[in-house]
């Protein structure tokens, strides 16, 4: 599947300027990108979290889709009602979860199993910047182990909770992994999944520069640079398989991941990190990858 | 009005039983509610359900104090507890599944129900169902609601073979007892 | 129409199938279960169209029939105490966003410690969620109410999502004759679904971002408005269905009156235990005391005009409360003592937890409050099982 | 539906510019395109994160009014077009 620029400038706008996101939001990216992998047939539900704010006031709402704003824990569950009554409406609607990590690791896993055991018929986009980024950035199920967060001061302890592998789990027809650092393969993944029935997860990595402690003009490079060195990888899990994109092609290989080191070096949340939690975060990375391999 | 207890054990079917008089009662076009005990049913633990039938509507919804009738499908209930002889009047009747007759001051009426459900071959999970043939000799007794109705509401529960079985039971129980037949929804 | 006998929570299942929902948020919990069971199996034998979706939860049932109601179809859920408590977050989100749904709330305790029987503390305590609330005191008026409730929800003057009361057990699970109307009569009374706005990619339209102080408070007020407003509505709504659906009980009015017109003592309650009341009463006036009720049918909208017809004037006012607002009486008694001056008002709680509270109890305690009660709130255990030794354990070695 | 009584309101709120505010008054610095080195790849487009990027003649523009000087666009850009100037 090719996706060339043209397409993308032709392609719905989901997001219109003078949002209350922080500059050089993340989130707002994937939220752009939505809009151009999917077109404009499509409805979001978004769960408690900074994309609740980022729309904006009244009587105005940037998000240029129809939204469903609702509580934390409650967006498959609505997302179920939404794509089952269109159905019955006979409307061809893409029905949107667009939750946080916290929404989708913490408080709304249970919805978010419980939808994707039923096979809803709906596309589940996780937008991971790695904490409560909305409340000041507390520590999330989907933090990683050494980062500083308002409620890990001297560095969260454990290891990041790997939704898109609980996802493989559930036996949904479609899991895939993206990041912002990479337009064209998250809104082909996104043009993928729209073609395919059933329950569809896709979880963005989305680096916040607020909590991650980078400068925002960074944004896109630090969201890169997690895929060079390995730390996020970028597949698609499909008919049982998974397969990895050329972009972190060389992650398959111990010898030829780039240092993780130079993932962590350049944010602030990483500060003290010590050498035995580097290796520790090196063995989750190893895990994580020989887990891939597996599946592949 | 008319009120029912009905005594059994959980596993009984203590509750379609009351639910199958009531159900006949209201194909006569009377008034009728049933209910059981509230709780979580277990087998072989004490079950109560009540039945009212009225000819004006039915505004109580509190358990049977002082029944007319109390129908107990598991005579050793009998011996068990108090539970079957509370609030009795003086003209009320107990209709107890029982192998004998017992000599009491109490006006208790029993039939061999287990003999009559083990001969149709009305075995569940190892129990005979005695359950609607009781009812058989209980409209016997109360005079109504009429045999046809019973039939009818049997018939809505079961399937062909098993309602057929059991009618042939509610017959035999029906000719078991002698009928009283003065209008009891008047008294 | 045709006369049945079947249980509360099957007269529910069949309101459902008769006002053509689109689609339920299912969620089992006693003792509204049977509810969801019997809509179950009716759609596997092909009776109703309705979608229903077996979430993991009740915040989910609440949620995913919220998301049908907002795609623009008639949505519909049960549930009952802890299931209830579960969905309260999303018991306001509804009534904020000002969508129709119909929701049966089959009565229970809650824990701890756990109870699995009747009591209205549940329902009461979503007193202030915004929600219209009528509580049934029979089967057949869980079905009327239920059909009204869509009628209700949807009309325009309104917009608010209306919850159904009915007691635990004693209603949902007792069978008894009810009047089921034909589909033709419902269609009639029914118009199609109608809401203030649809969630749908043809104009897009956003529920629920961020409001600022003075709108979010003037939606706050919109909505009490609306409430308020109700009043006359459900009337009118009542009168319409004894017109084309059923005569037999009156809902002409939002409360419902028991010789109660040249009473000198008046009884209010709400619910099952009414029916009980009725035969006390009946046995008190022939004994010559001039007793009458007012069983509550709405708690919200609460009529302080009918509730002040009915009650003002007399020597006293007896309050029964199934639920509890600890540390004062019940909320039916604090609602109560809020409208009504220069009458006196007393309040019993009992029926907690399933304490049977029958018509004996009722003959006792009205005639002990008409000789005349001293304290405002009693907490009254019936007769029988005072007799009994309650374990309550209190001190642990 | 314009069928609103007096006293009801609803939640609801439709899609517009300026959500959040006047945006561009957040800026400290602010990107400036150098129309002679763009060479139109977009890649700016593609990463803003307020939509502020406008394709025009195959080229680009900002629109200051909402952009918030993040200061992405200057860090995507394949050929350093973009500069980030102070607002003072």
């Amino acid at each position: 599947m090719t996706l060339g620029l043209r397409e993308i400038l032709n392609k719905h706008n989901s997001l219109i300027s003078g949002t209350a996101a922080c500059p050089g939001c993340p989130e707002n990216m994937a939220m752009r990108m939505l809009g151009m992998g999917l077109g404009k047939d499509t409805v979001v539900v978004v769960v408690a979290g900074c994309s609740s704010i980022i729309q904006g006031n009244a009587p105005y709402n940037s998000y240029n889709l129809p939204v469903v704003n609702i509580a934390f824990a409650a967006g498959p569950a609505a997302a179920s009602g939404l794509a089952r009554a269109y159905k019955q409406k006979g409307k061809d609607v893409n029905v949107v979860v667009w939750a946080g990590d916290g929404g989708t690791a913490d408080i709304g896993f249970a919805s978010l199993s419980g939808a994707a055991e039923r096979n809803e018929d709906i596309i589940y986009v996780c937008v991971d910047n790695e904490a409560y980024m909305n409340s000041g950035g507390q520590r999330s199920g989907s933090t990683p182990l050494g980062a500083i967060t308002s409620t890990t001061p001297e560095g969260k302890k454990e290891n990041k909770k790997n939704l898109p592998f609980l996802m493989v789990s559930h036996n949904v027809p479609y899991v895939a992994t993206a990041s912002v650092g990479y337009p064209h393969d998250y809104i082909q993944k996104l043009k993928r999944a729209k073609e395919i029935d059933g329950f569809r997860y896709i979880h963005v990595l989305t680096p916040d520069p607020y909590g991650w402690l980078f400068d925002p003009s960074r944004t896109a490079e630090i969201a890169k640079l997690a895929v060079q060195t390995c730390y996020w990888p970028l597949f698609e899990y499909y008919n049982g398989k998974i397969t990895v994109s050329q972009e972190c092609l060389h992650c398959l290989d111990k010898r030829t991941r780039r240092p993780i080191k130079d993932f962590l070096s350049v944010q602030g949340r990483f500060k003290r990190v010590k050498e035995d939690d580097i290796a520790k975060l090196e063995k989750y990375i190893d895990d994580m990858w020989e887990k891939i391999k597996e599946l592949m | 009005m008319l009120e029912i207890r009905f005594h059994g054990r959980g596993g009984q079917g203590v509750v379609t039983a009351s639910h199958l008089l009531a159900e006949a009662a209201g194909y006569d076009n009377l008034y009728s509610s049933s209910f059981p005990i509230y709780g979580a049913e277990r087998r072989g633990a004490e079950i109560e359900a009540y039945c009212r039938i009225s000819d004006s509507q039915i505004r109580v919804t509190s358990p049977i104090q002082e029944p007319d009738y109390v129908v107990v499908l598991d005579g050793s209930l009998l011996h068990l507890s108090n539970n079957v002889y509370r609030g009795l009047k003086s003209n009320s009747v107990i209709l107890a599944n029982y192998g004998s007759e017992i000599k009491t001051d109490k006006k208790i009426i029993t039939v061999n129900a287990t003999k009559v459900a083990s001969e149709l071959g009305l075995i569940r999970s190892g129990w005979p169902m005695v359950n609607v043939i009781m009812l058989g000799s209980l409209i016997k007794l109360t005079g109504m609601p009429s045999i046809e109705s019973l039939e009818k509401a049997i018939r809505d529960e079961f399937d062909d073979k098993l309602a057929e079985i059991n009618m042939k039971g509610v017959r035999k129980m029906y000719e078991l007892v002698e009928g009283r037949r003065y209008n009891v929804l008047t008294t | 129409m045709i006369r049945k006998i079947i249980s509360g929570n099957e007269a529910v299942a069949t309101a459902v199938k008769l006002a053509r929902v689109g689609l339920t948020g299912i969620y089992p919990i006693t003792p509204q279960t049977s509810i969801i069971e019997k809509l179950a199996e009716m759609k596997a034998q092909g009776e109703i169209q309705t979608e229903i979706v077996r979430v993991e939860s009740e915040h989910s049932a609440m949620a995913a029939t919220y998301g049908a109601a907002l795609a623009g179809i008639r949505a519909f859920t049960a549930t009952a105490s802890q299931g209830l408590l579960y969905m309260h977050e999303m018991v306001w989100w509804v009534a904020g966003s000002r969508v129709p749904v119909v929701m049966v709330v089959g009565t229970r305790a809650v824990g701890a410690p756990w109870n699995i029987w009747n009591e209205h503390t549940d329902f009461t305590s979503e007193r202030d969620s915004g929600w219209i609330m009528a509580f049934a005191s029979n089967p057949q008026e869980a079905l009327d109410l239920t059909i009204q409730a869509f009628r209700i929800s949807e009309d325009e003057r309104v917009f608010l999502p209306v919850m159904v009361g009915m007691d635990g057990f004693i209603l949902s699970h007792t069978k008894t004759n009810v009047l089921i109307p034909d589909q033709e009569q419902i269609d009639d009374y029914l118009p199609p679904r109608r809401q203030p706005y649809v969630i749908d990619p043809e104009d897009p339209v956003e529920i629920g971002n961020m409001f600022p102080p003075e709108g979010y408070m003037k939606l706050r007020e919109s909505i009490h408005l609306a409430l308020k407003n109700s009043e006359d509505i459900i009337r009118q709504h009542g009168r319409e269905y004894n017109k084309k659906v059923s005569p037999m009980i009156d809902y002409s009015t939002l409360n419902s009156s028991y010789r109660l017109e040249d009473a000198d003592y008046a009884v209010v309650l709400m619910g099952a235990w009414a029916g009980d009341a009725m035969e006390a009463i009946d046995v008190l006036r022939e004994k010559g005391i001039k007793i009458g009720m007012l069983r509550v049918r709405y708690l919200r909208p609460w009529s302080e005009k009918e509730i002040r017809e009915n009650l003002e004037g007399k020597k006293g006012v007896l309050v029964l409360d199934r639920s509890t607002s600890f540390g004062r009486g019940g909320p039916l008694y604090i609602e109560v003592k809020s409208t009504i001056r220069d009458t006196e008002v007393k309040d019993i709680v009992t029926g907690l937890g399933g304490v049977t509270v029958g018509k004996s109890d009722m003959i006792y305690l009205f005639s002990k409050f008409v000789e005349g009660i001293k304290e405002d709130v009693t907490w009254y255990y019936p007769k029988e099982v005072g007799k009994l030794d309650v374990r309550t354990p209190r001190d642990i070695e | 539906m314009s069928l609103l009584l007096d006293y009801q309101y609803f939640p609801i709120t439709k899609p517009g510019k300026g959500a959040g505010g006047k945006t561009g008054s957040w800026r400290v610095v602010k990107p400036v395109v150098d129309l002679s080195k763009c060479i139109g790849c977009k890649a700016c487009f593609m990463f803003c994160p307020e939509s502020t990027i406008v394709p025009k003649g195959g080229k680009v523009t900002v629109d200051y009014e909402y952009c918030k000087g993040c200061g992405v666009c200057s860090n995507v850009c394949p050929v350093k077009a973009i500069s980030m100037v102070s607002e003072t």
